[in-house]
C-alpha cells in the first residue's frame, strides 16, 4: 500500500503530522491527522494552590492566553462558590471582547485571509501577511496592526501583562478601571466596531463578489453535516463569556442545552494509539468514528458552529450581518431559526460576523456607567471543594474542571480545550479534500492547497490543543511506493 | 551573512505555547523593521521552510537562532541539536528553553502518572480498553511513528551549548526589540556582542529594584493566599503576607504582576548573583518569617515556626514555578510531588 | 553554581603539610599515602607530611617553602583550627604571604581520634585535605579590622568579686561604672561571719575594700540599679542602666540613719537576714552598707501603702526623703564588660524529704551563718527555732541539692568546707554540744583546707559518710522523743542509723542565678545548661566569653571559694586592662559587604542583623553593612535572594568549591542513556 | 571495610557549638561513624539552602546542619532563622520525595560531643537503611546531559 506523509516540514517538527493511505488503485484509503506532543497540565497542575491556575493553564497557549485565564478564573469562581459581581464580570468580558477583536483579526489577515485574497492557487511563498499586505495595500497591513495594537494594550492595562494575563481571582479581578482608561478603551472599541464592518466589506469585495470562491465555499469538498456546539444566553444569543452550552444537530434542531458543570454527562474523550490527543465526541449520540450525519457524535465547536446553534447576535450590526450571512448561503428559517449552514469555509465568513459582535460588545461595556467601580477584589473565605468553569474560546468552546483539599491545593484537573473539540472534523475535512483530490494515485499542486484550506478554516490551535502554534504548518507531501521509494514531493506554506 | 548581504534569522518553538512567537508580534510595527532588515532562514511561524532546507544550511549558515520552547521530548531535543549546528548564535528564548518554565512543573511528577492522568483517569475519559499513545502503533493501513514523551523536562542548555538567554515568559516586546537591535548593530556595524553566555533582555538587580511599591522592614507572621486578602495598593505585597517572588527574580518586566495587585511569579528567573531562584526564595522569605524567638522552649519555637511555614502553600510549586528544570537538583526524586 | 568550583590546574601554588602529631594522627591515617594521594590535585606544588607541625621546625618548613618554592596558597591538615589555626596563619604570614591564604583540615578530632577505622579515616582524611585546597584557592587576602576601645568599663555585680575587679582597674587608673542590683555593694560575702579556713573575720576583710569603692573616684557606683539594654561590640559598648528609686535624695542624705532609726515598720529581713531578723520599711541591709543611703520599700511602707506616715521626712534633718522620686534611665559608653552577677543559694524546701520550713529546728546555712555572726539575730548564740534552747546535738548535711540527679548534679565546692567551719564554730559556742556531719565524700582541695579537716576531726566532730536519707521528728523508740531523728546510711560500717539529734543544719549548694540565662541573653553571650555563663575555653581562657569585650569572674561562671573568686575578679580586670592598654584591638575580618550597585532594596536582610549592623539607604534605595557592628555570621549572606551580600572568607564560591572538593569521590558525571 | 553501602554526610557545623561539639568528641576519644564530612561555617544561619541542594547534587546521601541550642547561638538568634528555612526547606524536599532522614537539623552545645557522635552515628544507620541517594546517576540519569542526536532520528 502506498502512504502520503504530510509532514510539518518534517518528521522532527513537533507539531501535527498527516499520513494519506492510498489503496492499491492509488485512491485513498485512510488519512491520520497526528497530534505528537504533550505537555500533561492535567497532571502537573495536581498540588498546585488552586488560585494559581489561571496564571498557570494560560501557559497552554501563547495565542489565546487569556480564554484559558479566563476558563480558569470561572472554574474558581465555582471552586470557591463565590457569585462575581456585576462590575466583576463586566469587567472580565471587556477584557475577554478586546481578546476577541486581535484574535479574529490575526486569523483572518494572517491565517485565513490569503487563501482568498491571494487566491488558492496564488505561489505558496507569497501566501502570507505580508503577501496580503502588497496585494490590499499597505495601509490596510498598517490598520491589522494598528488593530492588535490597541486591543493588546487593552489586555495588558486590565490583565497586568499582554500575554499570559495574571488578573484572575475567585469571584474577582485585581485591576479595576479608572475613568481615564475607560475612554481610552471607549476610543479603541469605537476603533474596533468601524474595522470589522471595514473587514466585513473587504471579504463582501474579494470573496462574495467572486463567483469562483462562491462555488468553492459551497462545493461538496469543504461540506460535513455535523452536530455543531456553541454558548448561548438566556435569549439564545452568542456569548463568548457566559450562558449555557448549546449543542444542535445537522437538521438545526437543539440537542441539549446545558451548564458547564454538567460537561461529563455530555462529552466523553477517545483515545487513539497513534495520538497523544484525544477525540472529544457526544455521549448522547455516541462514537461512530470519523463520519458526519446525524447518528455520529462528532461535533464542532468553531465561529460558524456558534453562529449555527445560537438563534441570532446579542448586538444589533453584528444581528445584521448575521441574517445576512444565512440568507446568502441559502438557509431558510425553520420556526423562526435559520437552518445551519454547513459549508467549512463559511468559517471565515462566521468569524468576521463575530469580529463585529465583539467590538460591539466591547463599547458596550465600555460605556457602562458601572464600568469603573473599584470594588472588584472581594476576600473570599468559602472552602474550595470542586469546580467548572467554561468560556468560548474563538477556537471552540474550552472546559476547566478542578477538585480541592480544603486548603485548594487541587487533588484532579480535566481541561477539554477549545481546538480539542473539532480534532475529529478536521481529520474528516482532511480525508474528505484528500479523497476528493487523490485519484489512481494522481497527485497534485492542488492537493495541498485543498487540504490546506481544509484544515485552516478551523482556525486549528494546536497550542491549545498540543502546543504549537495554530495551523501555521508548512506542509510537505511526500508519496512513496510500496517500497519506500520517493516518487514525488510537493510541499507548500500552510497558514 | 548572505548572497544579499542580510543576516540569517531563524525562530523555533520546542516545547512552548507560542506566547515567545506573539510576543515578537507585539513588537508591533518594528516587525516590518525585522523583515527588511534580515533573511528569515526558517521560521515556521510566518515562512515555508522545511528542516530538509535546515539540514541542507553548511553548519554556522544561520546568524541567529531565538529558540523558544523546553526539552519535553525526543523530537525537541533533536531539533535543539540540529539547529545549534547550524546556528552561530543560539538564543534560549523566553523562560521555557531557558530554564523550563511552566512544562517543567512537570518535574515535580512523574511520566507514569502523567499518562496515567491524561488517558485513564480524567472523568471525562473513554478508554475502556486503556489505550495509551505509542511511539509505534499499527493501523490497518500501516505503522505510525510518535516522538517519545520524556520524563523529564529540559532546558535547552542541558542539551546543548546556550551563547545568550533572553527570559521572560514570555520576554516583553520592548525587551525583544531591544535585544534584536543589539544584534543588528553586531552584524551590520560590528558593535560588540554581550559576553557569552550572558543574559540578555534583562536587568541584573532583582525586581524591587523597578516595583513602585513602597518597601520596609520586612517582618512577616503569616502569609495569605492572594484571595485572602485585599492589599493596600501601595506597599510592598510581600510585606503584607502575599508570596511574591520579584526579590529573588531578576528585572526587565517592569514589575508587571505587582502593579496590577498580584504577586510575581518569577517568570524572568533569578537574578544575576543566584543560581536557584526557589532555593533563594525560600531562605529569604523562611528568614523574615516573624515567629519564634531565642528565649522560647525548643518545642514551643518549632511548632510556632511549623505553623507559620504551614500558610506558604506549595513551596515547590510557587518557588520553582518557571525554574524547575533549571534549578539545582532538576527534578523530583519520584512523583510525590504531584501528590 | 553547579559549574565546577576548582580553579584551572596551575593557577595557585599550594603547599600541603599534613601533621602525625605523633601517633595522635599518623596512628590511624595513613598520612604517607594521604600527602602524595594529594599531589595529583592540579593546585598542588608541594604537599608534605610532618611528624609535628606546630613545632618550630614544622612551622619553618611553611615558611621556607613560601620563600623557595614560590606557594600562594598553604594547607595544614592537622588539628582542630581552634587549636592551632592562629600558629599557622601567623607561619603563613612570616612567609610572606597574607595570613588568610591559609587554609586548615581538622583531621585529628574530627578523624583519627573520632574512628579506629584506618581506611575509613584515610578516606575521610583525603576529602577533608582534598576541601581545604580546593577551598583556599579561592581565598582572598584579608586585613585585620582595626577597632579603638573606649578605656572606661563596666562591672555589673557588686560582690567580691565585681568589688576587686573595680578596685583593680580603678587603681590603675581607669574608670569604671560599678552596676549593683541591691542598695549595697558586698553581695554574699557580707552576709558570712568567719571564712574558712583561716576563720578571720568576713566583714573585717570586706568593709574596707567597700569602702575603697566608695571612695575611689575612679569609680562610678550604681547601687541599686539594673542593666536595661547593651549594643555595641568591643572597645564600643552602649550601656542603658535603670537606677531605681530609692526615695533618697544622695546629694542630701548624710547617712546619718535616723530615718531608719524611726520608721515605725517592722518587716522580716529575708534577704540579708535570712528571714532570722526585721529591718525598717526605709532601710540600710547593714550598718556598714556602701552606699549610705537607705532604700525605701515602697511595698512595705505605711506611707505608700496607706498614704499616711511620712515619719521618715519629718525626721529627715536634709529633706533628703523624696516620695516623688522616680527610676532614672541613665546611657553611657564603655570599651569592655565584666560580669560578677554571684550566684543562688540552692533552697532546701525542695527537699521535702528534709522537712526544711516544716521542721522548725532544721535550719539552713545561711540561717546558720547568720545566727553564729556576732551582729547577727541571736548576737551570735546559738539558738533552736524557740529562741532560748541551746541545741545538745547538732547534724550538718552536706550536699544539699549538690552531687544530686533530682538537683544539681555538680559539686558546689565550698559546702564542705564550709560545714566543717560550722562544726568548728558550734565546738566553739556550744563546746558540750555533739556534732555530726553527713557527707559523701569530703572534697578539701585548696590551700590549709585539708588540714582545717584534720582539725575539726581532732575537735571531736562526728564524720557519717552517707546522704541524709530522710530527717522526720517521729519518734519510733525510746531517746527519740521530741527530737530530729536523721535517716541516714553509713556507708563505712554499711549500716542504716537513725540518729536523734536537736538541730539540723542544711549546707546548701551553690546555683547559678535564677534569672541568668535573661542576663546572657542581655550580653549576648551564651550559659550552659545550669546556668552558669559559659567562658571562652574551660582551660585557657576561663574569665573571656565567646562574645568579645566581655568577661566573667567570680560564681557568675560556675561554684567558687572566695580566694578563686578574688582572683577570677583580677584576672578579668587584668584582660581589660590589657585592651585598655592596646587602645585598639585588631578583628577577624570575616565580615558581610552588600553590592550596593546590584542591591535591589527588597529590605529582606535589614532586620535580620541582631547587630543592627544593616542600614537602608532611604536615598539609594539599596541597603549597605556597617562593618564594625557585624560580626561575620553570615545569616544576612544566606538570606539575601538577590544574592548581593559576599560574606569575607566565607563565599558561596569558597563554601561550594570546598563542597565539591570534600566530595571529590562522589560521580557526579551523568550517565547517557535515553530515558524510558 | 565491608561491602554494606556506607553513606556519605555532609555536615555544616556552626564555629562556636556544633564544630567544637565535634572537637570535643574527638578530643573525648568517642568513636562514631566516619560517614559524617564537615564543612565549618560561623553560625549555622548562614547555611545557604542553596548549598544543601547542591551536596545532594554532587553525591551526598544526607546533609546534618547543626548548630548552638536556641537561646545559646553565639549570634544571638542566627540558629532561629536556620530552623525557619530549614523548616520550609524539609517542607520543600518532602515534596521532591526526599526522605527527612536525609536532610537533618542537629542542635548541639560545645559541650554536647556525645549528642553529635550518636546523632551522626543515627543519621548514619538511617541513610544506611534508605539506601543511596547519588542524585545525578539515580535521578537525573541522563536528563540534563548533553548527548548526540540519535543517527536515525
Amino acid at each position: 500500500m502506498e502512504r502520503i506523509t504530510i509532514d510539518p516540514i518534517t518528521r522532527l517538527e513537533g507539531h501535527g503530522k498527516i499520513e494519506i493511505f492510498l489503496n492499491d488503485e492509488g485512491n485513498v484509503e485512510n488519512a491520520y491527522l497526528q497530534i505528537p506532543e504533550l505537555r500533561g497540565f492535567e497532571q502537573f497542575s495536581v498540588g498546585r494552590p488552586a488560585e494559581e491556575m489561571p496564571r498557570i493553564t494560560n501557559r497552554i497557549c501563547g495565542v489565546c492566553p487569556e480564554a484559558h485565564h479566563m476558563a480558569a478564573t470561572k472554574a474558581l469562581d465555582a471552586l470557591f462558590d463565590v457569585e462575581p459581581s456585576s462590575v466583576v464580570k463586566k469587567l472580565r468580558e471587556l477584557f475577554y471582547s478586546s481578546f476577541y477583536v486581535t484574535d479574529h483579526t490575526v486569523h483572518f489577515y494572517a491565517l485565513g485571509g490569503p487563501d482568498f485574497v491571494l487566491g488558492p492557487d496564488a505561489n505558496p511563498a507569497e501566501r502570507n501577511i505580508l503577501g496580503v499586505i502588497h496585494k490590499v495595500g499597505v495601509d490596510i497591513g498598517v490598520q491589522v496592526i494598528e488593530c492588535r495594537k490597541r486591543n493588546h494594550e487593552v489586555i495588558k492595562m486590565l490583565g497586568g501583562r499582554g500575554v499570559h494575563p495574571v488578573a484572575g481571582l475567585p469571584g474577582g479581578w485585581s485591576k479595576s478601571l479608572s475613568e481615564e482608561e475607560r475612554d481610552l478603551v471607549r476610543e479603541y472599541a469605537e476603533k474596533n466596531v468601524d474595522f470589522a464592518l471595514f473587514s466585513l466589506k473587504l471579504f463582501d469585495d474579494l470573496v462574495l463578489g467572486n463567483q469562483a470562491y462562491v462555488d468553492l465555499i459551497l462545493s461538496d469538498t469543504f461540506t460535513h453535516e455535523t452536530y455543531y456546539m456553541g454558548t448561548v444566553d438566556d435569549k439564545n444569543q452568542i456569548n463568548f463569556y457566559d450562558g449555557l452550552i448549546r449543542v444542535t444537530g445537522p437538521d438545526g434542531k437543539e440537542l441539549v442545552k446545558y451548564p458547564a458543570k454538567d460537561y461529563a454527562q455530555h462529552i466523553a474523550e477517545r483515545v487513539e494509539p497513534w495520538s497523544y490527543l484525544k477525540f472529544p465526541y457526544l455521549k448522547d449520540v455516541g462514537w461512530k468514528g470519523f463520519v458526519d450525519g446525524p447518528d455520529s457524535g462528532v461535533y464542532c465547536a468553531t465561529p460558524l458552529s456558534r453562529l449555527n446553534a445560537a438563534d441570532g447576535m446579542a448586538t444589533p450590526k453584528a444581528q445584521e450581518h448575521y441574517e445576512r450571512f444565512y440568507e446568502t448561503l441559502g438557509s431558510k428559517k425553520i420556526d423562526g431559526r435559520y437552518s445551519p449552514v454547513h459549508h467549512r469555509l463559511a468559517t471565515h465568513w462566521a468569524r468576521l460576523v463575530e469580529l463585529l459582535y465583539a467590538a460591539e460588545r466591547m463599547l458596550e461595556l465600555a460605556q457602562d456607567p458601572e464600568i469603573t467601580d473599584p470594588n472588584v477584589r472581594p476576600v473570599v473565605t468559602n472552602t474550595p471543594t470542586e469546580g467548572i468553569g467554561s468560556v468560548e474560546a474563538p477556537r471552540g468552546t474550552l472546559t476547566h474542571h478542578y477538585k480541592t483539599d480544603e486548603n485548594g491545593i487541587l487533588t484532579d484537573v480535566n481541561l477539554i480545550v477549545g481546538t480539542t473539540n473539532n480534532y475529529a472534523p478536521i481529520a474528516m475535512s482532511i480525508k474528505k479534500a484528500a479523497e476528493g483530490l487523490i485519484k489512481n494515485g494522481e497527485v497534485n499542486q492542488g492537493l495541498l492547497n485543498q487540504v490546506e484550506m481544509a484544515f485552516r478554516n478551523y482556525d486549528p490551535c494546536m497550542s491549545c490543543a498540543t502546543h504549537s502554534l495554530p495551523g501555521q504548518m508548512p506542509l510537505e507531501v511526500t508519496i512513496k511506493d510500496k517500497d519506500g521509494r520517493l516518487i514525488k514531493s510537493i510541499s507548500q506554506f500552510l497558514g | 551573512m548572505t548572497e544579499n548581504g542580510k543576516p540569517k534569522l531563524a525562530m523555533y518553538w520546542a516545547s512552548s505555547c507560542g506566547g515567545c512567537e506573539i510576543s515578537v508580534l507585539n513588537i508591533h510595527e518594528h516587525i516590518l523593521k525585522v523583515d527588511e532588515v534580515f533573511d528569515i532562514a526558517f521560521f515556521p511561524c510566518i515562512a515555508d521552510f522545511k528542516v530538509k532546507d535546515v539540514e541542507s544550511y553548511p553548519d554556522g549558515y544561520i546568524d541567529v537562532c531565538l529558540f523558544n520552547g523546553a526539552i519535553r521530548n525526543s523530537e525537541n531535543e533533536e531539533m535543539a541539536h540540529l539547529l545549534r549546528k547550524k546556528s552561530k548564535v543560539l538564543v534560549a528564548f523566553g523562560s521555557c528553553a531557558y530554564e523550563g518554565s511552566i512544562p517543567a512543573l512537570s518535574n515535580l511528577t512523574t511520566k507514569p502518572a502523567t499518562l496515567d492522568t491524561v488517558y485513564f483517569d480524567n472523568p471525562s475519559i473513554d478508554n475502556p480498553d486503556r489505550v495509551l499513545p505509542q511511539i509505534s502503533s499499527q493501523v490497518p493501513e500501516g505503522n505510525l511513528t510518535l516522538p517519545e514523551f520524556y520524563n523529564t523536562v529540559k532546558s535547552l542548555d542541558q542539551v546543548v551549548d546556550v551563547d545568550y538567554y533572553l527570559p521572560g515568559c514570555p520576554p516583553e516586546p520592548e525587551q525583544i526589540w531591544a535585544v534584536l537591535q543589539v544584534v543588528v548593530g553586531a552584524l551590520t556595524e560590528g558593535q560588540p556582542l554581550p559576553p557569552a553566555g550572558a543574559v540578555v533582555g534583562a536587568g541584573t538587580t532583582a525586581l524591587c529594584d523597578e516595583c513602585t511599591r513602597e518597601k520596609r522592614e520586612k517582618t512577616i507572621e503569616r502569609f495569605y493566599r492572594p484571595y485572602e486578602i485585599q492589599p493596600d495598593p501601595d506597599q510592598c505585597l510581600l510585606e503584607q503576607g502575599i508570596v511574591c517572588l520579584g526579590i529573588a527574580t531578576r528585572s526587565g518586566c517592569g514589575a508587571l504582576c505587582p502593579s496590577v495587585g498580584m504577586g510575581c511569579r518569577g517568570c524572568y528567573g533569578p537574578p544575576e548573583g543566584v543560581y536557584d531562584q526557589g532555593a533563594k526564595m525560600l531562605s529569604a522569605i523562611a528568614s523574615v518569617l516573624d515567629v519564634g524567638d531565642e528565649s522560647m522552649e525548643e518545642a514551643e519555637l518549632e511548632s510556632l515556626i511549623q505553623d507559620a511555614v504551614a500558610t506558604i502553600a506549595d513551596p515547590s510549586g510557587t518557588f520553582y514555578r518557571f525554574s524547575m528544570a533549571h534549578s539545582i537538583l532538576r527534578r523530583v526524586k519520584n512523583g510525590k510531588g504531584a501528590a | 553554581m553547579t559549574e565546577k568550583q576548582n580553579s584551572p590546574a596551575g593557577q595557585e601554588k599550594v603547599g600541603v603539610y599534613i601533621c602525625h602529631c605523633g601517633s595522635n594522627i599518623a596512628g590511624t591515617i595513613n598520612v604517607d599515602e594521604v600527602s602524595e594521594w594529594i599531589k595529583g590535585n592540579p593546585n598542588v606544588e608541594v604537599s608534605r607530611n610532618y611528624e609535628f607541625m606546630c613545632s618550630s621546625t614544622g612551622q619553618e618548613l611553611i615558611e621556607n617553602d613560601i620563600k623557595e618554592k614560590g606557594l600562594t596558597r598553604v594547607v595544614v591538615a592537622s588539628c582542630s583550627p581552634h587549636m592551632h589555626e592562629k600558629t599557622f596563619r601567623e607561619a603563613t604570614e612570616r612567609g610572606g604571604l597574607n595570613p588568610f591564604l591559609f587554609e586548615m583540615a581538622n583531621i585529628r578530632e574530627h578523624d583519627s581520634w573520632a574512628t579506629n577505622n584506618k581506611e575509613a579515616a584515610t578516606a575521610k582524611a583525603k576529602a577533608l585535605v582534598n576541601a581545604a585546597v580546593e577551598r583556599v584557592v579561592h581565598h582572598k587576602p584579608l586585613e585585620k579590622i582595626p577597632v579603638d576601645i573606649d578605656p572606661k568599663t563596666m562591672v555589673v555585680g557588686g560582690g567580691i568579686a565585681g568589688i576587686t575587679a573595680a578596685l583593680e582597674l580603678a587603681e590603675a587608673g581607669h574608670h569604671v561604672y560599678l552596676v549593683e542590683r541591691e542598695g549595697t555593694i558586698g553581695g554574699h560575702m557580707a552576709q558570712i561571719d568567719k571564712t574558712f579556713p583561716t576563720l578571720d573575720c568576713s566583714a573585717c576583710i570586706l568593709t574596707p575594700k567597700m569602702v575603697d569603692v566608695g571612695q575611689n573616684e575612679n569609680i562610678t557606683l550604681l547601687s541599686y540599679s539594673e542593666v536595661e539594654s547593651v549594643d555595641g561590640y568591643i572597645g564600643n559598648f552602649n550601656i542603658t542602666v535603670r537606677k531605681k528609686a530609692r526615695c533618697v535624695d544622695e546629694e542630701l542624705c548624710t547617712s546619718c540613719g535616723i530615718c531608719e532609726e524611726k520608721c515605725p515598720q517592722k518587716v522580716v529581713d529575708n534577704n540579708y537576714g535570712a528571714g532570722l531578723s526585721y529591718r525598717k520599711a526605709i532601710y540600710r541591709a547593714f550598718p556598714q552598707a556602701v552606699p549610705g543611703y537607705p532604700v525605701l520599700d515602697k511595698e512595705n511602707c505605711t506611707y505608700f501603702q496607706t498614704g499616711k506616715c511620712k515619719v521618715c521626712e519629718k525626721v529627715c534633718p536634709t529633706n533628703a526623703i523624696n516620695y516623688e522620686q522616680e527610676d532614672q534611665l541613665l546611657n553611657f559608653n564603655v570599651g569592655n564588660i565584666i560580669l560578677a552577677t554571684g550566684y543562688d543559694l540552692f533552697d532546701a524546701r525542695k527537699i521535702p524529704q528534709y522537712g526544711y520550713g516544716r521542721l522548725p529546728n532544721v535550719f539552713s546555712s545561711l540561717e546558720f551563718e547568720r545566727m553564729v555572726n556576732a551582729s547577727g539575730p541571736t548576737g551570735g548564740h546559738i539558738l533552736l527555732r524557740d529562741g532560748e534552747t541551746e541545741p545538745k546535738t547538732i547534724a550538718i548535711v552536706h550536699c544539699v541539692g549538690s552531687r544530686d540527679q533530682n538537683h544539681n548534679e555538680y559539686c558546689s565546692k565550698v559546702c564542705c568546707m564550709y560545714s566543717l567551719k560550722f562544726a568548728h564554730l558550734v565546738h566553739e559556742h556550744l563546746p558540750e554540744a555533739e556534732v555530726y556531719n553527713y557527707y559523701i565524700d569530703m572534697r578539701t582541695p585548696g590551700k590549709g583546707y585539708e588540714e582545717f579537716y584534720h582539725r575539726l576531726l581532732k575537735e571531736g566532730t562526728h564524720f557519717i559518710r552517707g546522704r541524709v536519707a530522710e530527717i522526720t521528728d517521729a519518734d519510733r523508740k525510746p531517746g527519740e522523743e521530741g527530737k530530729l531523728i536523721v535517716q541516714s546510711e553509713n556507708t563505712l560500717l554499711g549500716v542504716q542509723q537513725r540518729n536523734p539529734v536537736d538541730m539540723v543544719i542544711l549546707s546548701a549548694g551553690i546555683e547559678a542565678r535564677h534569672d541568668s540565662e535573661k542576663v546572657s541573653k542581655l550580653f549576648k553571650m551564651g550559659c550552659d545548661y545550669d546556668g552558669f555563663f559559659n567562658e571562652r575555653h574551660p582551660k585557657l581562657a576561663p574569665v573571656s566569653t565567646m562574645t568579645d569585650g566581655i568577661f566573667i569572674a567570680g560564681a557568675c561562671q560556675g561554684p567558687k571559694d572566695i580566694p578563686d573568686t578574688v582572683a577570677q575578679g583580677g584576672a578579668a580586670a587584668s584582660q581589660v586592662a590589657k585592651l585598655i592598654s592596646q587602645g585598639t584591638v585588631m578583628m577577624e575580618p570575616v565580615r558581610a559587604s552588600i553590592r550596593e550597585d546590584e542591591c535591589s532594596g527588597c529590605r529582606i536582610c535589614n532586620n535580620l542583623c541582631p547587630y543592627n549592623a544593616i542600614e537602608y539607604d532611604e536615598e539609594k534605595k539599596v541597603s549597605h553593612v556597617v562593618t564594625a557592628l557585624c560580626q561575620g555570621c553570615g545569616t544576612c549572606v544566606a538570606a539575601c535572594p538577590s544574592g548581593v551580600i559576599d560574606g569575607a572568607h566565607f563565599t558561596n564560591t569558597q563554601i561550594l568549591a570546598e563542597l565539591e572538593g570534600i566530595l571529590w569521590d562522589m560521580p557526579t558525571e551523568m550517565t547517557v542513556m535515553e530515558e524510558v | 571495610m565491608s561491602d554494606q553501602f556506607e553513606p556519605v554526610i555532609v555536615g555544616f557545623l556552626c564555629n562556636w557549638c556544633s564544630y567544637r561539639a565535634a572537637d570535643l568528641a574527638g578530643t573525648a576519644r568517642i568513636k562514631y561513624a566516619p560517614n559524617l564530612r564537615i564543612l565549618r561555617v560561623m553560625c549555622s544561619g548562614r547555611v545557604d539552602p542553596q548549598f544543601v541542594l547542591q551536596a545532594l547534587l554532587n553525591g551526598a546521601d544526607g546533609v546534618l546542619i547543626a548548630g548552638c541550642h536556641p537561646g545559646e547561638c553565639h549570634y544571638v538568634n542566627g540558629n532561629i532563622k536556620t530552623l525557619r528555612r530549614f523548616t520550609l526547606l524539609r517542607k520543600t524536599l518532602e515534596q521532591w520525595g526526599i526522605e527527612p532522614e536525609r536532610v537533618q537539623l542537629l542542635w548541639a552545645s560545645a559541650s554536647e560531643g556525645t549528642v553529635l557522635a550518636a546523632a551522626v552515628d543515627r543519621m548514619t544507620e538511617q541513610i544506611r537503611d534508605l539506601g543511596p541517594l547519588r542524585w545525578s546517576q539515580k535521578v537525573l540519569n541522563g536528563n540534563g546531559a548533553a548527548h548526540p542526536v540519535a543517527e536515525e532520528a
